[in-house]
Protein backbone atom coordinates (compact mmCIF):
# COMPACT_ATOMS: atom_id res chain seq x y z
CA UNK A 1 0.00 0.00 0.00
CA UNK A 2 1.51 3.33 -0.91
CA UNK A 3 0.23 6.82 -0.18
CA UNK A 4 1.59 10.30 -0.47
CA UNK A 5 -0.74 12.81 1.07
CA UNK A 6 -0.45 16.37 2.44
CA UNK A 7 -2.83 15.29 5.73
CA UNK A 8 -1.16 13.29 8.59
CA UNK A 9 -2.07 9.77 9.40
CA UNK A 10 -2.35 7.29 12.01
CA UNK A 11 0.64 5.05 12.19
CA UNK A 12 -2.32 3.02 14.92
CA UNK A 13 -4.54 2.83 11.67
CA UNK A 14 -2.24 1.83 9.53
CA UNK A 15 -0.61 -1.37 11.99
CA UNK A 16 -4.35 -2.40 12.49
CA UNK A 17 -5.16 -2.34 8.22
CA UNK A 18 -2.11 -4.26 7.84
CA UNK A 19 -2.77 -7.16 11.27
CA UNK A 20 -6.26 -7.52 9.80
CA UNK A 21 -4.58 -8.66 5.99
CA UNK A 22 -2.40 -10.60 7.61
CA UNK A 23 -5.21 -12.71 9.19
CA UNK A 24 -3.02 -15.22 10.99
CA UNK A 25 -0.17 -15.37 8.94
CA UNK A 26 2.13 -12.73 9.84
CA UNK A 27 3.65 -13.15 13.27
CA UNK A 28 6.25 -9.88 13.19
CA UNK A 29 5.19 -6.41 12.09
CA UNK A 30 8.15 -3.79 11.79
CA UNK A 31 7.34 -0.14 11.53
CA UNK A 32 9.59 2.95 11.01
CA UNK A 33 8.04 6.65 11.81
CA UNK A 34 10.06 9.86 10.91
CA UNK A 35 9.48 12.91 12.69
CA UNK A 36 10.18 16.54 12.11
CA UNK A 37 13.19 17.19 14.66
CA UNK A 38 13.34 20.89 15.97
CA UNK A 39 17.19 21.04 15.61
CA UNK A 40 19.00 20.10 12.41
CA UNK A 41 22.61 21.27 11.90
CA UNK A 42 22.58 23.28 15.26
CA UNK A 43 19.85 25.01 14.12
CA UNK A 44 16.10 25.30 15.18
CA UNK A 45 13.68 24.43 12.64
CA UNK A 46 10.29 26.01 12.36
CA UNK A 47 8.78 24.51 10.02
CA UNK A 48 9.84 21.63 7.10
CA UNK A 49 8.55 22.04 3.86
CA UNK A 50 8.21 18.48 1.51
CA UNK A 51 8.40 18.80 -1.98
CA UNK A 52 7.87 16.10 -4.51
CA UNK A 53 7.70 15.15 -7.99
CA UNK A 54 3.84 13.72 -8.62
CA UNK A 55 3.20 11.07 -10.82
CA UNK A 56 7.60 9.80 -9.87
CA UNK A 57 7.11 9.87 -6.69
CA UNK A 58 4.39 6.94 -6.76
CA UNK A 59 6.36 4.65 -9.54
CA UNK A 60 9.59 5.03 -6.81
CA UNK A 61 7.52 4.09 -3.94
CA UNK A 62 5.67 1.11 -5.79
CA UNK A 63 8.90 -0.54 -7.03
CA UNK A 64 10.74 0.00 -3.31
CA UNK A 65 8.00 -1.84 -1.68
CA UNK A 66 6.92 -4.53 -4.61
CA UNK A 67 11.11 -5.36 -4.04
CA UNK A 68 10.82 -5.70 -0.60
CA UNK A 69 7.50 -7.79 -0.91
CA UNK A 70 9.29 -10.25 -3.14
CA UNK A 71 12.56 -10.49 -1.49
CA UNK A 72 11.35 -11.21 1.93
CA UNK A 73 8.69 -12.57 1.34
CA UNK A 74 6.33 -10.34 3.10
CA UNK A 75 2.47 -10.69 3.86
CA UNK A 76 2.07 -6.80 3.79
CA UNK A 77 3.50 -3.82 3.44
CA UNK A 78 3.20 -0.01 3.55
CA UNK A 79 4.79 3.34 2.72
CA UNK A 80 2.97 6.61 3.34
CA UNK A 81 4.81 9.93 2.84
CA UNK A 82 3.69 13.42 3.49
CA UNK A 83 4.31 16.33 1.08
CA UNK A 84 3.77 20.19 2.26
CA UNK A 85 4.31 22.11 5.32
CA UNK A 86 5.36 20.32 8.84
CA UNK A 87 6.27 21.39 12.24
CA UNK A 88 8.81 20.07 14.93
CA UNK A 89 7.45 17.05 15.76
CA UNK A 90 5.00 15.79 13.36
CA UNK A 91 4.89 12.72 11.31
CA UNK A 92 6.76 12.59 7.93
CA UNK A 93 6.76 9.01 6.93
CA UNK A 94 5.58 5.80 7.81
CA UNK A 95 6.96 2.38 6.60
CA UNK A 96 6.17 -1.25 7.57
CA UNK A 97 6.82 -4.32 7.28
CA UNK A 98 4.70 -7.70 7.83
CA UNK A 99 6.39 -11.33 7.89
CA UNK A 100 6.03 -14.68 9.04
CA UNK A 101 9.46 -14.13 10.74
CA UNK A 102 10.91 -11.32 12.58
CA UNK A 103 14.40 -10.96 11.05
CA UNK A 104 12.69 -10.24 7.32
CA UNK A 105 10.37 -7.79 9.10
CA UNK A 106 13.22 -6.07 10.36
CA UNK A 107 15.56 -6.16 6.89
CA UNK A 108 12.66 -5.29 4.77
CA UNK A 109 11.60 -2.66 6.65
CA UNK A 110 14.74 -0.84 6.75
CA UNK A 111 15.54 -1.48 3.37
CA UNK A 112 12.51 0.46 2.52
CA UNK A 113 13.13 3.41 4.24
CA UNK A 114 17.08 3.37 3.09
CA UNK A 115 16.15 3.12 -0.49
CA UNK A 116 12.93 5.91 -0.05
CA UNK A 117 15.97 8.47 1.18
CA UNK A 118 17.90 7.75 -1.85
CA UNK A 119 15.61 6.83 -5.05
CA UNK A 120 12.03 8.59 -4.07
CA UNK A 121 12.01 12.34 -5.59
CA UNK A 122 11.21 13.93 -2.28
CA UNK A 123 13.17 17.37 -0.93
CA UNK A 124 13.10 18.80 1.90
CA UNK A 125 13.40 22.82 2.57
CA UNK A 126 13.61 24.13 6.26
CA UNK A 127 12.51 27.15 7.55
CA UNK A 128 15.35 28.47 10.21
CA UNK A 129 16.06 31.50 12.03
CA UNK A 130 19.21 32.28 8.78
CA UNK A 131 15.79 31.54 6.13
CA UNK A 132 15.07 28.74 4.67
CA UNK A 133 17.12 25.99 3.07
CA UNK A 134 17.02 23.05 0.87
CA UNK A 135 18.53 20.38 2.65
CA UNK A 136 21.50 18.78 1.44
CA UNK A 137 21.63 14.87 0.96
CA UNK A 138 23.71 12.87 2.76
CA UNK A 139 23.39 9.59 1.65
CA UNK A 140 23.88 8.12 -1.11
CA UNK A 141 22.86 9.93 -4.60
CA UNK A 142 19.95 8.47 -6.09
CA UNK A 143 21.01 5.82 -8.85
CA UNK A 144 19.45 4.89 -12.18
CA UNK B 1 6.69 19.26 -27.44
CA UNK B 2 8.76 17.93 -24.82
CA UNK B 3 7.93 18.60 -20.89
CA UNK B 4 10.45 19.72 -18.78
CA UNK B 5 10.19 19.22 -15.06
CA UNK B 6 12.36 21.01 -12.50
CA UNK B 7 12.08 20.47 -9.05
CA UNK B 8 13.75 21.80 -5.49
CA UNK B 9 16.57 24.05 -5.73
CA UNK B 10 16.94 23.92 -9.58
CA UNK B 11 13.11 24.94 -9.81
CA UNK B 12 13.94 28.11 -7.65
CA UNK B 13 17.23 28.77 -9.44
CA UNK B 14 16.04 28.52 -12.82
CA UNK B 15 12.41 30.31 -11.42
CA UNK B 16 10.36 27.34 -13.82
CA UNK B 17 9.24 24.27 -12.66
CA UNK B 18 7.05 23.10 -15.42
CA UNK B 19 7.67 24.28 -19.51
CA UNK B 20 7.01 22.62 -22.59
CA UNK B 21 9.32 22.78 -25.70
CA UNK B 22 9.41 22.21 -29.12
CA UNK B 23 12.31 19.72 -29.71
CA UNK B 24 15.13 21.30 -32.11
CA UNK B 25 15.74 18.37 -34.69
CA UNK B 26 19.07 17.79 -34.06
CA UNK B 27 18.75 17.11 -30.16
CA UNK B 28 17.77 13.58 -29.21
CA UNK B 29 19.24 12.53 -26.41
CA UNK B 30 19.52 14.28 -22.47
CA UNK B 31 22.89 15.26 -22.86
CA UNK B 32 22.63 17.44 -26.12
CA UNK B 33 18.82 18.73 -24.46
CA UNK B 34 20.84 19.50 -21.04
CA UNK B 35 23.74 21.86 -23.21
CA UNK B 36 20.85 23.35 -25.58
CA UNK B 37 19.03 24.27 -22.15
CA UNK B 38 22.58 26.03 -20.89
CA UNK B 39 22.87 28.33 -23.57
CA UNK B 40 19.87 29.78 -22.69
CA UNK B 41 21.93 32.08 -20.30
CA UNK B 42 24.68 31.52 -17.23
CA UNK B 43 21.90 31.02 -14.64
CA UNK B 44 20.88 28.12 -16.58
CA UNK B 45 24.29 27.41 -17.68
CA UNK B 46 25.75 27.01 -13.41
CA UNK B 47 22.70 25.83 -12.26
CA UNK B 48 22.31 22.42 -15.43
CA UNK B 49 26.27 22.10 -14.80
CA UNK B 50 26.91 19.85 -11.78
CA UNK B 51 27.31 16.32 -11.25
CA UNK B 52 24.88 15.94 -8.77
CA UNK B 53 22.12 17.13 -10.79
CA UNK B 54 19.83 14.30 -11.44
CA UNK B 55 17.69 14.06 -14.86
CA UNK B 56 14.73 11.47 -15.19
CA UNK B 57 12.80 10.65 -18.87
CA UNK B 58 8.96 9.58 -18.14
CA UNK B 59 9.90 9.94 -14.75
CA UNK B 60 12.74 7.31 -14.60
CA UNK B 61 16.43 8.14 -13.53
CA UNK B 62 18.85 7.85 -16.46
CA UNK B 63 21.97 8.02 -17.45
CA UNK B 64 24.34 10.74 -19.73
CA UNK B 65 23.03 10.23 -23.26
CA UNK B 66 19.87 8.51 -22.59
CA UNK B 67 17.32 9.08 -25.96
CA UNK B 68 14.87 11.98 -25.28
CA UNK B 69 11.75 11.83 -28.58
CA UNK B 70 9.09 14.02 -28.85
CA UNK B 71 6.36 13.32 -26.04
CA UNK B 72 8.96 12.63 -23.27
CA UNK B 73 8.52 14.58 -20.09
CA UNK B 74 12.12 15.43 -19.18
CA UNK B 75 13.25 15.76 -15.29
CA UNK B 76 16.43 17.65 -14.23
CA UNK B 77 16.22 17.77 -10.49
CA UNK B 78 19.19 17.65 -6.61
CA UNK B 79 19.36 14.40 -4.96
CA UNK B 80 16.66 13.66 -3.32
CA UNK B 81 16.12 14.20 0.97
CA UNK B 82 13.08 12.81 1.56
CA UNK B 83 12.08 10.31 4.77
CA UNK C 1 8.42 2.02 29.84
CA UNK C 2 8.00 -1.41 30.66
CA UNK C 3 4.63 -3.43 30.78
CA UNK C 4 3.63 -6.99 31.77
CA UNK C 5 -0.19 -7.27 30.89
CA UNK C 6 -3.14 -9.70 30.39
CA UNK C 7 -4.91 -6.99 28.34
CA UNK C 8 -4.65 -6.47 24.70
CA UNK C 9 -2.56 -3.11 24.09
CA UNK C 10 -2.98 -0.60 21.83
CA UNK C 11 -0.07 -0.12 19.15
CA UNK C 12 -0.86 3.59 17.92
CA UNK C 13 -1.59 4.43 21.53
CA UNK C 14 2.01 3.37 22.20
CA UNK C 15 3.64 5.05 19.33
CA UNK C 16 1.46 8.45 20.29
CA UNK C 17 3.08 8.35 24.01
CA UNK C 18 6.49 7.88 22.69
CA UNK C 19 6.42 10.66 20.14
CA UNK C 20 4.53 13.31 22.70
CA UNK C 21 7.80 11.97 24.69
CA UNK C 22 10.08 12.96 22.55
CA UNK C 23 8.50 16.67 21.79
CA UNK C 24 11.19 16.96 18.80
CA UNK C 25 14.25 15.91 19.96
CA UNK C 26 13.45 12.10 18.08
CA UNK C 27 13.63 11.77 14.34
CA UNK C 28 13.22 8.07 14.24
CA UNK C 29 10.78 5.37 15.59
CA UNK C 30 10.41 2.01 15.20
CA UNK C 31 8.52 -0.67 16.52
CA UNK C 32 7.96 -4.63 16.00
CA UNK C 33 4.86 -5.94 17.13
CA UNK C 34 4.90 -9.95 18.08
CA UNK C 35 1.59 -11.76 16.40
CA UNK C 36 0.20 -15.17 17.30
CA UNK C 37 0.63 -17.11 14.03
CA UNK C 38 -2.22 -19.77 13.32
CA UNK C 39 0.54 -22.14 12.25
CA UNK C 40 3.43 -23.59 13.36
CA UNK C 41 5.52 -26.41 12.84
CA UNK C 42 2.83 -27.33 10.40
CA UNK C 43 0.07 -27.70 12.94
CA UNK C 44 -3.32 -25.25 13.60
CA UNK C 45 -2.65 -22.90 16.38
CA UNK C 46 -6.28 -22.18 18.33
CA UNK C 47 -4.78 -20.88 21.02
CA UNK C 48 -1.01 -19.71 22.57
CA UNK C 49 -1.12 -19.47 26.24
CA UNK C 50 1.88 -17.13 27.87
CA UNK C 51 3.37 -18.12 31.46
CA UNK C 52 5.71 -15.75 32.87
CA UNK C 53 7.75 -15.51 36.05
CA UNK C 54 6.57 -12.71 38.24
CA UNK C 55 8.87 -10.23 39.33
CA UNK C 56 11.92 -11.55 37.26
CA UNK C 57 10.42 -10.84 34.15
CA UNK C 58 9.94 -6.83 34.67
CA UNK C 59 13.57 -6.81 36.19
CA UNK C 60 14.85 -9.12 32.89
CA UNK C 61 12.51 -6.60 30.48
CA UNK C 62 13.96 -3.52 32.55
CA UNK C 63 17.48 -4.37 32.12
CA UNK C 64 17.15 -4.97 28.31
CA UNK C 65 15.46 -1.54 27.83
CA UNK C 66 17.94 0.58 29.74
CA UNK C 67 21.17 -1.07 28.20
CA UNK C 68 19.32 -0.46 24.70
CA UNK C 69 18.76 3.12 26.05
CA UNK C 70 22.54 3.96 27.02
CA UNK C 71 24.02 1.88 24.33
CA UNK C 72 22.02 3.81 21.33
CA UNK C 73 21.24 6.65 22.81
CA UNK C 74 17.58 6.60 22.69
CA UNK C 75 15.08 9.57 23.52
CA UNK C 76 12.53 7.17 24.60
CA UNK C 77 11.85 3.12 24.76
CA UNK C 78 8.97 1.16 25.41
CA UNK C 79 8.70 -2.84 26.04
CA UNK C 80 5.34 -4.33 26.26
CA UNK C 81 4.55 -7.67 26.54
CA UNK C 82 1.26 -9.75 27.43
CA UNK C 83 0.32 -12.88 29.36
CA UNK C 84 -2.15 -15.75 29.40
CA UNK C 85 -4.13 -17.23 26.63
CA UNK C 86 -4.33 -15.68 23.05
CA UNK C 87 -5.87 -16.63 20.08
CA UNK C 88 -4.31 -16.26 16.29
CA UNK C 89 -3.40 -12.62 14.75
CA UNK C 90 -3.56 -11.39 18.69
CA UNK C 91 -0.59 -8.80 19.98
CA UNK C 92 1.58 -10.54 22.21
CA UNK C 93 4.20 -8.03 22.28
CA UNK C 94 5.45 -4.82 21.16
CA UNK C 95 8.56 -3.23 21.13
CA UNK C 96 9.98 0.24 20.25
CA UNK C 97 12.94 2.47 20.58
CA UNK C 98 12.50 6.34 19.26
CA UNK C 99 15.57 7.53 18.74
CA UNK C 100 17.61 11.15 16.89
CA UNK C 101 18.99 8.94 13.98
CA UNK C 102 17.09 5.70 12.60
CA UNK C 103 20.00 3.51 12.33
CA UNK C 104 19.96 3.66 15.97
CA UNK C 105 16.33 3.39 16.38
CA UNK C 106 16.36 -0.19 13.76
CA UNK C 107 19.42 -1.82 16.06
CA UNK C 108 17.97 -0.49 19.77
CA UNK C 109 14.59 -1.81 18.24
CA UNK C 110 16.07 -5.40 16.69
CA UNK C 111 18.39 -5.61 20.11
CA UNK C 112 15.37 -5.55 22.55
CA UNK C 113 13.17 -7.97 20.85
CA UNK C 114 16.38 -10.19 20.23
CA UNK C 115 17.56 -10.50 23.90
CA UNK C 116 13.52 -10.40 25.32
CA UNK C 117 13.23 -14.03 23.19
CA UNK C 118 16.49 -15.43 24.86
CA UNK C 119 16.63 -13.64 28.12
CA UNK C 120 12.86 -12.78 29.69
CA UNK C 121 10.86 -15.54 31.58
CA UNK C 122 8.23 -16.35 29.47
CA UNK C 123 7.13 -19.53 28.09
CA UNK C 124 4.55 -20.69 24.85
CA UNK C 125 2.32 -23.04 25.24
CA UNK C 126 0.45 -24.17 22.31
CA UNK C 127 -2.89 -25.65 22.04
CA UNK C 128 -2.89 -27.95 18.69
CA UNK C 129 -5.33 -30.33 16.84
CA UNK C 130 -3.02 -33.11 18.73
CA UNK C 131 -2.72 -31.57 22.00
CA UNK C 132 -0.94 -28.85 24.33
CA UNK C 133 2.30 -28.69 24.14
CA UNK C 134 5.27 -26.52 25.25
CA UNK C 135 6.91 -24.38 22.47
CA UNK C 136 11.01 -25.47 22.40
CA UNK C 137 13.25 -22.50 22.11
CA UNK C 138 14.93 -21.87 18.98
CA UNK C 139 17.27 -19.42 20.11
CA UNK C 140 20.23 -19.33 21.78
CA UNK C 141 19.87 -20.25 25.22
CA UNK C 142 19.42 -18.02 28.29
CA UNK C 143 22.30 -16.75 29.69
CA UNK C 144 24.07 -15.61 33.01
CA UNK D 1 13.84 -21.57 54.85
CA UNK D 2 14.31 -21.38 51.11
CA UNK D 3 11.02 -20.47 48.15
CA UNK D 4 11.59 -23.09 45.20
CA UNK D 5 10.17 -21.95 41.82
CA UNK D 6 9.34 -24.50 39.46
CA UNK D 7 8.14 -23.51 35.93
CA UNK D 8 6.42 -23.89 32.22
CA UNK D 9 7.34 -27.53 31.10
CA UNK D 10 9.17 -28.57 34.52
CA UNK D 11 6.43 -27.01 36.56
CA UNK D 12 3.90 -29.69 34.89
CA UNK D 13 5.90 -32.56 35.13
CA UNK D 14 6.90 -32.11 38.83
CA UNK D 15 3.30 -31.05 39.98
CA UNK D 16 4.41 -28.09 41.57
CA UNK D 17 4.63 -24.56 41.01
CA UNK D 18 6.05 -22.88 44.63
CA UNK D 19 7.19 -23.98 47.73
CA UNK D 20 8.86 -23.49 50.84
CA UNK D 21 11.90 -25.54 51.92
CA UNK D 22 14.12 -25.80 55.03
CA UNK D 23 17.76 -25.72 53.75
CA UNK D 24 19.58 -29.16 55.01
CA UNK D 25 22.72 -27.45 57.03
CA UNK D 26 24.91 -29.36 54.48
CA UNK D 27 23.47 -27.35 51.43
CA UNK D 28 24.93 -23.98 50.38
CA UNK D 29 25.09 -23.79 46.68
CA UNK D 30 22.30 -24.34 43.87
CA UNK D 31 24.13 -27.19 42.62
CA UNK D 32 23.81 -29.86 45.87
CA UNK D 33 20.37 -28.33 46.53
CA UNK D 34 19.41 -29.39 42.91
CA UNK D 35 21.09 -32.92 43.52
CA UNK D 36 19.55 -32.71 47.02
CA UNK D 37 15.96 -32.14 44.95
CA UNK D 38 16.69 -35.15 42.55
CA UNK D 39 16.96 -37.31 45.26
CA UNK D 40 13.16 -36.96 45.93
CA UNK D 41 12.17 -39.58 43.33
CA UNK D 42 12.66 -40.70 39.53
CA UNK D 43 10.45 -38.20 37.94
CA UNK D 44 12.77 -35.22 40.29
CA UNK D 45 15.93 -36.98 38.80
CA UNK D 46 15.34 -36.95 35.58
CA UNK D 47 13.35 -33.35 35.15
CA UNK D 48 16.27 -31.75 36.64
CA UNK D 49 18.94 -33.86 35.10
CA UNK D 50 18.87 -31.92 32.06
CA UNK D 51 21.66 -29.24 31.05
CA UNK D 52 19.02 -26.87 29.15
CA UNK D 53 17.44 -26.17 32.25
CA UNK D 54 17.80 -23.13 33.64
CA UNK D 55 18.55 -21.68 37.46
CA UNK D 56 17.77 -18.30 38.50
CA UNK D 57 18.28 -16.97 42.33
CA UNK D 58 16.40 -14.50 43.77
CA UNK D 59 15.03 -13.92 39.72
CA UNK D 60 18.28 -13.39 37.91
CA UNK D 61 20.24 -16.64 36.28
CA UNK D 62 23.59 -17.74 37.67
CA UNK D 63 26.01 -20.41 36.96
CA UNK D 64 26.52 -24.17 38.49
CA UNK D 65 27.68 -23.44 42.09
CA UNK D 66 25.96 -20.15 43.23
CA UNK D 67 25.70 -20.13 46.82
CA UNK D 68 22.19 -20.53 47.99
CA UNK D 69 21.33 -19.00 51.71
CA UNK D 70 18.38 -18.77 53.85
CA UNK D 71 15.81 -16.54 52.35
CA UNK D 72 16.39 -16.90 49.09
CA UNK D 73 14.45 -17.76 46.17
CA UNK D 74 15.20 -20.12 43.68
CA UNK D 75 13.88 -20.92 40.29
CA UNK D 76 14.09 -23.85 37.45
CA UNK D 77 13.03 -23.31 34.09
CA UNK D 78 13.29 -24.39 30.76
CA UNK D 79 14.80 -22.18 28.19
CA UNK D 80 12.62 -19.36 27.40
CA UNK D 81 10.37 -18.67 24.38
CA UNK D 82 8.52 -15.26 24.76
CA UNK D 83 8.12 -12.45 22.42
Amino acid sequence: MIRVQEQDFDPGSELELLRDHCAGRAGAVVSFTGLVRDLNEGDAIAQLTLEHYPGMTEKALAQIEAHAIEHWNLVAAAIIHRIGPLAPNDRIVFVAAASAHRKDAFSACEYMIDSLKTEAPFWKQEDTPGGKRWVTAVDEPISS
Amino acid sequence: MVRLRFFASLRETLGTGDEQVELPGDINDISALTAWLQARNDRWHAALDNTRVRIAVNQTIVKPGHPVRDGDEVAWFPPVTGG
